[in-house]
């Protein structure tokens, strides 16, 4: 695209960098790093994972929030240095209602289920049955709503924030909003392994199968 | 055992990289290659001086070797080039003005006092890389008005050719409001202004090049 | 408990923090090369939408959520989440295998409930899941991983709301799990 | 607890914390000179008269003509609808409003090239997005659509369907009939003040 330009800016694909034929194969090889890590942290494991809501096993929290201060930090520097165009990122469309209606039946479904859609794939890596049926559950799900779709459709693009950014519905800078977000981070950090140090006295050690 | 009794001997690697990645980043970062020397409004105010150009007639010094501190360059692409250009003349095509042997080469020829004079098919072709130069600090760099186009029409009288003033563009033609404005709303209006057409002077032939 | 049954009960996951700032990074290079997060649940929609086309093609051509992603000149399972999902499969499977934990199918449950009601309360699970994710934007990864980091507030809004009302329901279906 | 874990969280912060301090970069949304001499090198900023005349006709809402001659010259004649930004004033601040609009396509016209080009250029400096010239200038508008040339007979189809095209648009600016496809057309008055040369196609 551009001759004279050195650095190779990002997003590559939005912006042409890449020939559409690698696509799929950048798909399937970030995807297999996303199982692997998922896996090896633990994901694989339904009792794993629903220890953050027990306080036996905060490994979630830690794994999603870690992740999220690391990817915020690193978007930002790579904003800056030019490296990435932060205005190209998507931003996930905001519905109010339906997002948090939507959000409520699946912290539920994370409760009853145990596993979310990416670890539940880890799971049935594994050999989970409870994995496959949660997925198989997902499609039904995900059936329902489509059936369903024409009476919720007015709720589902109801409320509508548009593309809002953090900054456009608090006012505060991303940069501000991600140092706040790691100082909740550590302190959410801190005080679950409080939490869990005390529970798993009380708590009968599970076992991994 | 519990989780912070492990060592985080990886994630210290890991985050180590990520720090590596983005320190290094930060101590690489150049900025842009090039700065604007001259402000949006400094840069209005040159377009607006309609200083910095040179008249075909001037040229015939220039190639005369009567004022030897002026650098011909043509902006035209190669094949052009190859077909006919201005004796003495040098080709770089509009891709290569910015590349860092050309501007090395040019800062030099500012500091020696030399004065570089760029010409397209026409001037408007020129005026644009004209520009950028001129925001980039380089003020020895002068457009040739009329261009190639000019140039080949008068090329053997070049002294002469303040005759013939069709290297002046960027004025108007027709006059606008007698050929082509709404003859229902002419009628209300009988106030008429004949459009100035602001001519330059014909100078005296410049002295040593600038 | 003595030590050495212990040992041998905890199976070998790398430590969280370092599973986060992998997941991190991995995030930020997906961003970096799409312009988008990681995602889930559209490959789970990706293959209802192409069962439909399947089977009732009328039927999705009709319907107004179904013909928003099908479109003429690929099949809805040609999709880049589908892909990267295939790949969290195959990712799963070499970890699995790595750290010795790819066995034979088997159902994960606490003691005190029986294999059949953890296989009813995952299909119910998913089926929430499933539903939620739609009116939510996305899943987990897609909305609240994702979503958060790319500064957006419905992401947040996701994280919040799903581990909140997960923490809200957890109290009523302990017995599933300690 | 283990002391790297101590280690990790300053790193963090650290890390968080340097962003609030990073220095404003300088002459952010400026356009990079390298990147400016390539956009003129691409003739990709320029609209035929053709297609600024059909849309005028048209009405179409996603472009705006912005004339950047002199105010005088603009109040004796300007195209229809057009916005006028002498050159000398395009960094106020009502200029912004006018060319800083998302989704709508801005056409800078003068004379000729000459002062639409140079207002291009710095608009693009400015990095406004969307910002196009009208090729030729009014002198080209004056040739090509006020008085639109016949082809020779031998000039290929397409050429007489623009002709025609060209006549029509006449008429509707000159509102001499008001009918877009009476075929005779009042033979206006010329005065030419310069050079004959006049371009065939286009300028």
């Amino acid at each position: 695209m551009d001759l004279i330009n050195t650095t190779i800016m990002g997003p590559l694909i939005p912006l042409g960098q890449i020939a559409s034929g690698w696509d799929f194969v950048i798909a399937l090889l970030i995807g297999i790093a996303f199982g692997f890590i998922l896996e090896a942290s633990g994901f694989s494991s339904s009792r794993n994972i629903t220890g953050v809501f027990y306080g036996y096993n905060f490994v979630v929290l830690r794994v999603f929030l870690t992740a999220v201060v690391v990817a915020m930090i690193g978007l930002l520097y790579f904003n800056y240095m030019g490296w990435i165009d932060l205005n190209l990122i998507y931003v996930v469309p905001t519905y109010i209602n339906s997002m948090v209606i939507g959000s409520v039946l699946m912290g539920l479904g994370f409760i009853l289920g145990g596993f979310c859609p990416g670890t539940s794939y880890t799971g049935i890596a594994i050999g989970k049955i409870d994995a496959m049926v949660f997925t198989g559950g997902l499609f039904l799900g995900i059936f329902l709503f489509s059936e369903l779709f024409p009476a919720l459709e007015s709720f589902y693009y109801g409320d509508s924030l548009g593309s809002a950014t953090i900054e456009d519905v608090f006012g505060i800078s991303n940069e501000k909003f991600s140092f706040i977000f790691v100082i909740i981070a550590i302190i959410v950090f801190y005080v679950t392994w409080l939490i869990e140090k005390r529970v798993r006295k009380t708590v009968n050690p599970y076992k991994f199968e | 055992m519990h989780i912070h009794e492990l060592n985080p001997k990886k994630t210290i690697i890991a985050l180590s990289l990520f720090v590596i990645v983005i320190v290094v980043g930060l101590i690489t970062l150049s900025g842009p290659r090039l700065k604007y020397e001259l402000t949006p409004e400094q840069t209005i105010e040159l377009v607006a001086w309609e200083d910095g150009y040179v008249f075909p007639y001037e040229l015939e010094d220039i190639l005369a070797g009567t004022v030897d501190t002026v650098i011909i360059m043509d902006i035209r692409n190669t094949f052009d080039y190859s077909r006919g250009h201005i004796p003495s003349s040098e080709n770089i095509s509009t891709v290569g003005l910015l590349n860092e042997d050309n501007l090395k080469r040019l800062k030099k020829l500012k500091e020696d006092g030399f004065c570089v004079l760029i010409y397209g098919e026409t001037l408007q072709h020129a005026v644009g890389p004209w520009m950028v130069y001129r925001q980039l600090g380089f003020d020895n760099v002068k457009a040739l008005m009329g261009g190639y186009e000019y140039y080949e029409l008068w090329k053997d009288n070049l002294g002469d050719s303040y005759a013939d003033d069709g290297y002046l563009i960027g004025t108007a033609d027709f006059d606008y409001y007698d050929v082509a404005s709404n003859v229902t709303m002419q009628e209300n209006d009988n106030e008429k202004q004949p459009i100035k057409v602001v001519r330059k002077k014909k100078s005296t032939v410049v002295e040593g090049g600038c | 408990m003595d030590t050495v049954s212990k040992e041998k009960s905890i199976p070998k996951y790398i430590n969280p923090y370092f599973g986060g700032v992998l997941l991190g990074l991995l995030l930020l290079v997906t961003f970096y090369i799409t312009g988008r997060g990681l995602g889930a649940s559209g490959a789970v929609k990706s293959a209802v939408v192409s069962t439909v086309e399947k089977i009732a093609p009328v039927h999705a051509e009709e319907s107004t959520y179904y013909s928003k992603f099908i479109s003429t000149d690929h099949s809805p399972m040609f999709n880049w989440l589908v892909f990267e999902s295939i790949g969290v499969f195959i990712g799963g499977l070499l970890s699995g295998v790595l750290f010795g934990r790819v066995k034979k199918l088997r159902v994960e449950h606490s003691p005190k409930i029986t294999s059949k009601t953890r296989i009813i309360a995952a299909g119910l699970g998913g089926i929430l899941f499933g539903f939620g994710s739609q009116l939510g934007r996305g899943c987990s990864s897609g909305a609240a991983l994702s979503g958060t980091a790319a500064f957006s507030f419905g992401g947040l809004l996701v994280m919040v709301v799903l581990f909140g009302s997960g923490y809200v329901f957890a109290y009523f279906f302990r017995k599933l799990w300690i | 607890m283990n002391r790297n874990y101590i280690l990790l969280m300053i790193v963090i912060v650290v890390l968080a914390g340097g962003l609030l301090f990073l220095p404003q970069k300088a002459n952010y949304i400026q356009q990079d000179p390298e990147k400016l001499m390539w956009d003129i090198a691409q003739p990709t900023r320029y609209i035929t008269t053709d297609e600024v005349a059909k849309m005028i006709i048209e009405k179409d809402p996603l472009y705006q003509l912005v004339d950047v001659r002199a105010d005088y010259d603009y109040d004796m004649f300007s195209l229809p609808g057009a916005y006028n930004i002498p050159l000398d004033s395009l960094l106020t601040e009502q200029s912004d409003i006018i060319l800083d609009v998302e989704d709508i396509n801005t056409i800078l016209y003068s004379d000729d090239d000459l002062k639409a080009d140079q207002a291009w250029v710095i608009t693009r400096r400015m990095g406004y997005k969307n910002i196009y010239v009208m090729k030729g200038g009014l002198n080209c508008w004056i040739r090509t659509i006020i008085q639109p040339k016949e082809p020779k007979e031998t000039a290929p189809i397409t050429e007489f369907e623009l002709y025609k095209f060209r006549q029509g648009a006449s008429i509707y600016f000159t509102g001499t009939e008001i009918s877009l496809d009476a075929g005779e057309k009042k033979t206006l008055n010329v005065t030419r003040r310069k050079k004959e040369t006049v371009a065939e196609g286009g300028c």
